[in-house]
């Protein structure tokens, strides 16, 4: 029995709806962070909800980021459902112990007793000259850690989604918002969805070239598919949505039709999430139906500078993709 | 020693017994451990049974513990079965955590264990969350927090501490100096005399306690603990104590100062227990040998349970990594 | 206002001067960021002026610093040259850091400025490390570590401050106290009334000082800086202050209590100290109002200097990440 | 002018003999970290140092994993060449922010003013019923931070070699040992000496099958080696060494050789260094060069179980290698 009605949302007014309609559903959800109750979150995202929950279950924390990380998991333990927000997610490298040694493992070392339903959200904040320590994308790191779900949207629909799926989750979720999507609209349904965990969404479908994309890479692979089109070039743009555990099934499939993989991602390109989804890729998509060397479009390998050209010069372009699309049709 | 007037024979009894399950507990844990039954490391709570027990008997139903490497004792005195806990570090099926986690990490959330943990310090801000969760749920838990003295200089202690004070968290602070972290001398790690002074600088009371004797960690334990039920906010206990062996199975060698060893020896929380017992005539030293002999028999018990279990088998070791979901329906399922 | 005796009037000068220098940089660089010349954030250091100056007044050459965020203050007053500042923070190749690193991270280790840090508290650590350092290689050289009330509760604080105290590290560590971090009270944050109560659980001297008036400032700065060159170890320096601006250029709803900003921009340290120095008579009117000018001229011509500079070429993003190697000899080769 | 005396070392001796040698030469290099002074280390390492250097230069820190690897940075940005010792390296969960934020950028984000002659190392302790916080392998993290370099050494010879140089080396390195590997022997010589960082070594040279592998991982590919000889199958073993940077034209020049690459990590599988190497390998090597699909021979993605039977099935084994040689040798 759902309507049609259906708002254009940005991504940060999604994700707001998201928390506040799974706090009203459940008094066990509380948010945690850094200026989130009084001040509504740096960009937004948990605006009104000391208001309307109160300043019990929307807490205005000291800096200290590890030891709210290591409050969410506690809370988790004992049946809560906490909300961590790191205000940039670059500072999940203060929490790594608290995240990575005892969130995602505690279930397991506990022999499957106890579930951790946390979330630990927070912005990928480059683009805009915040400089080395405000600008990682470091989701490589949580996809290396067992026991963790990793999370990355790139539409309000599958934010509010997604973070409503999350907050249900019983496992700790780390979600990746991208700062220079919070002010991006899309449509939304006006009533109940979730978006499950661990399923991509084929964004644009096409028969020549699939490009894994997730978060804003997402929005570069469209903007690339769109203009190859007129060439006569046909992208499937895959996102994954869900890191992990993330759909192989999906993305093979894809690889599968197309005979040609590139993956794009604002990662440092050793060691970052593209390597995964390549290497994946071939557990389940031998070479010999490979029409092209699957290839990556990345960051450079460098910290993440200041200046708008070094900045642009080391993120991932429209023109590194379409090279890369290149590449692949001549092969 | 403190006045006893305030326990019945009964429950000095109990004490008595626990304090010697846990000496039992771990000397047999260190033979399993030479025999191979045990595989990293093995860290004795010898020395300190007072501690865990004084404070343990200070909590009630619902009330939850975090641990530390040297758990084995905070999981005695909270109520955990030997068998399990044998299973657990002999890495059976059978054990508390079916062999996943070993002797640094028994979790047995129906006994109020949160979970014992191989960082050093890194359960005391979760801690406060299962705390601060507890009240927000209504219930008027109180959840405490064992930790060394080493554990006092990592960064999540100061953090922790004062997130507790800020929320005023139903959680009790339980350090226990036992003056060396492995090799090193509390000298090395602090330059100051109490780490009970570091309270000050959350804004909540620290007190220092002789940490060999059950009775007076009892009696702090007791008003740390209804401080923080009645929402007054945390406590920071540190007991003065002293390991008398090595810091693990896997470490034997101890560079410490024999005399001081001994010095120690002679203030065994045991011996000073049953001591006062016999002198107050609460017991007799044929009651205390009885005691001490059913402890033995429970872990002879237990240890032989542990070693007919199984193993664990191996195609489950993916199991138990995450929980079952499902998104559609608010609340938890597991 | 502390006496004054102290201190020339060639000094008095040079202090108003800096502190006027340090106002003016700021309220341009706010208006850079509004033209977008500068992205990202800048953090403006107005109101807090007296601290930085009082306090590198204190040291002497081959002492070091560290920053924050909020840096732009302690790096005029360390020495640094207002042309390569502005052309850092607005992204040029002549920049301190030819424009890698921008507002937030500012290094110039020829005046002695190790770096600002965008990580809050990130640098403590380092400037207990560098100082001890300095001190194994024979120099009598000092540290300060400037940080907010904020960063007093991130867990690197504890650490860094426990382990200078048993290195006897030459440090000072500099808390900034301006009452808020962000939109976050100090209530919220702490428990207790003074950050500085938190040096006695490390064993060493914790000092508040007004932070609005730089000759207070200067006389615990050099209390500390002379304990610390003298190697009795760190001290925690509390300056009470406030920031008169907004947060940061990025984040401008500033909701404190427009009251209580008007109390304070009464303790404006700029007009304290001038109105000191003319009561004083070490200074008149006219000579104040000049250097204020001065130092208007002196950043618009930063300003100018900077928008002049070019921009990094973009083929240059890939280098300094990496230093030279040459494994054969020993020693550093940068 | 080197002679030929060779010992037999153990990899901790030599680890020792590189710290001595070089604490001798260079009175900027001091060591900190638990246990390392008094006791030597928990494995001997530091062995002998404190009364060699004495405790200016040889400190026993409190347990402050975060604080004593900034305080390494510290000293390395004034002239000193600090080296960290991390009792077991996942410890350095609890020093990320200082490690990959401050250690790693801050050279770059200074413009080159810097540089931080940092060493921080540990071991990995997994094969022994350490359990899941004591066990992991994350060097994929270190490799996904620019401005690190990541070393991890297969046999005494390389590790006393590497371990000179991480020290001479004026950048932030992280040097990973294998705790099983501290007690085997291999001969050393007893000459000054060296090895380069960055450079790979094949530590067996073979036609059919390029194994890349480091650290235990080696003598799990050589041992796989010798026993496939006897079939007929030879496998070109690789031993990067250093991690990052990676020597991918050793690699690359061998795959083109072999036209098969297996890749053997003890890492959770999702996201490790092995996924890296393929990844890597093909902007190298074209898949029209390669027989076989590129394979993975990795730890399960789980965390690491305390019972040995758990733990064994989780860890990559022969078996698991020598299965898929058979794999790509029949493809
Ligand atoms: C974060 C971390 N650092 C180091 C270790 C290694 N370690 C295990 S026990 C121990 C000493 C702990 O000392 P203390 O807290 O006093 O506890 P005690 O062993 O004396 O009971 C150390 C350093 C660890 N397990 N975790
Ligand atoms: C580790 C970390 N957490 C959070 C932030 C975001 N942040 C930047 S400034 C700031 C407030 C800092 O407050 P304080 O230390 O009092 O310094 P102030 O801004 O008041 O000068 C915060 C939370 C950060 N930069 N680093
Ligand atoms: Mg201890
Ligand atoms: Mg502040």
């Amino acid at each position: 029995m759902s309507t049609v009605a259906v708002r254009e949302l940005t991504m940060s007014e999604a994700l707001n709806e998201a928390i506040r309609e799974e706090m009203a559903i459940d008094p066990t959800v509380l948010v945690i962070g850094e200026d989130i109750a009084r001040h509504g979150g740096l960009f937004g995202v948990t605006a009104g909800l000391l208001d309307e929950f109160g300043a019990e279950r929307v807490i205005d924390s000291p800096i200290s980021e590890a030891a709210i990380t290591g409050f969410g998991t506690g809370g988790a333990l004992i049946g809560c459902r906490p909300i961590v927000e790191l205000q940039i997610s670059d500072f999940i490298s203060l929490a790594m112990d608290q995240l990575v040694n005892h969130a995602a493992k505690w279930r397991y070392m506990s022999g499957g007793q106890v579930s951790v339903p946390l979330v630990v959200r927070g912005p990928i904040s480059n683009g805009i000259g915040m400089a080395a320590q405000h600008s990682q994308t470091l989701e490589a790191w949580f996809v290396h850690a067992p026991g963790l779900v990793v999370i990355m949207p790139s539409t309000a629909y599958d934010a509010k989604g997604l973070l409503k799926s999350a907050i249900r989750d019983d496992n700790p979720v780390v979600f990746l918002e991208k700062r220079l999507l919070y002010s991006r609209k899309s449509p939304v349904p006006a009533d109940e969805f979730v978006v499950p965990i661990g399923v991509a969404d084929v964004k644009r479908e096409g028969s020549d070239v699939t490009v894994v994309a997730a978060g804003a890479s997402t929005h570069l692979a469209l903007q690339a598919a769109r203009q190859l089109a007129r060439e006569g070039i046909e992208l499937e743009v895959v996102d994954p949505r869900t890191l992990k555990p993330l759909d192989i099934d999906t993305i093979a499939e894809s690889v599968a039709k197309t005979g040609r993989l590139i993956v794009v991602n604002e990662g440092a390109r050793a060691g970052g999430f593209a390597s995964e989804v390549v290497a994946r890729t071939l557990d389940h998509v031998p070479i010999s139906e490979l029409k092209a060397t699957p290839l990556r479009v990345t960051a450079k390998d460098t910290p993440i500078p200041y200046s708008a050209s070094l900045e642009r010069e080391v993120l991932p372009s429209l023109d590194d993709l379409l090279d890369a699309v290149a590449t692949v049709m001549a092969s | 020693m403190t006045a006893v007037e305030t326990r019945t024979p009964a429950a000095l009894d109990q004490a008595y017994l626990t304090m010697q399950r846990i000496r039992a507990f771990e000397t047999k844990a260190m033979e399993l451990f030479a025999e191979k039954y045990i595989r990293g490391s093995v860290h004795p709570y010898t020395g300190q049974e007072a501690i865990a027990v004084g404070v343990c008997d200070a909590l009630q139903e619902g009330d939850y513990i975090t641990s530390t490497h040297r758990g084995h004792g905070h999981c005695i005195a909270k109520g955990l079965e030997l068998r399990p806990m044998m299973a657990e570090i002999t890495g059976r099926a059978t054990g508390y955590c079916k062999g996943r986690g070993g002797s640094m990490h028994i979790t047995a959330m129906r006994h109020g264990m949160l979970g014992a943990d191989a960082i050093v310090a890194g359960s005391l801000a979760m801690a406060v969350g299962a705390a601060y969760g507890l009240r927000l749920q209504g219930k008027d838990a109180v959840v405490v927090a064992f930790f060394g003295d080493g554990a006092a200089q990592q960064g999540i202690f100061h953090e922790a501490a004062n997130l507790a004070s800020v929320l005023r968290a139903p959680v009790v602070f339980v350090c226990e100096n036992n003056q060396w972290a492995i090799s090193t001398p509390i000298s090395c790690a602090i330059a100051i005399e109490d780490i009970a002074e570091r309270a000050t600088g959350y804004g909540f009371p620290g007190e220092v306690v002789d940490g060999n004797d059950v009775l007076a960690v009892q009696a702090v334990a007791e008003r740390a603990v209804q401080r923080a039920r009645s929402g007054e906010g945390p406590t920071l206990i540190e007991a003065k104590t002293y390991r008398i062996t090595p810091h693990s199975a896997a470490t034997p060698n101890d560079a410490r100062d024999p005399e001081e060893l001994a010095r120690w020896r002679e203030q065994d929380p045991i011996g000073r227990l049953g001591r006062h017992l016999v002198e107050t005539g609460v017991a007799t030293e044929a009651r205390l040998e009885e005691l001490g002999q059913q402890a033995q028999a429970e872990v002879e018990d237990a240890a032989a349970w542990a070693l007919e279990s199984p193993h664990p088998v191996a195609s489950e070791a993916e199991e138990d990594i995450y929980a079952p979901a499902d998104w559609l329906t608010p609340g938890r399922l597991s």
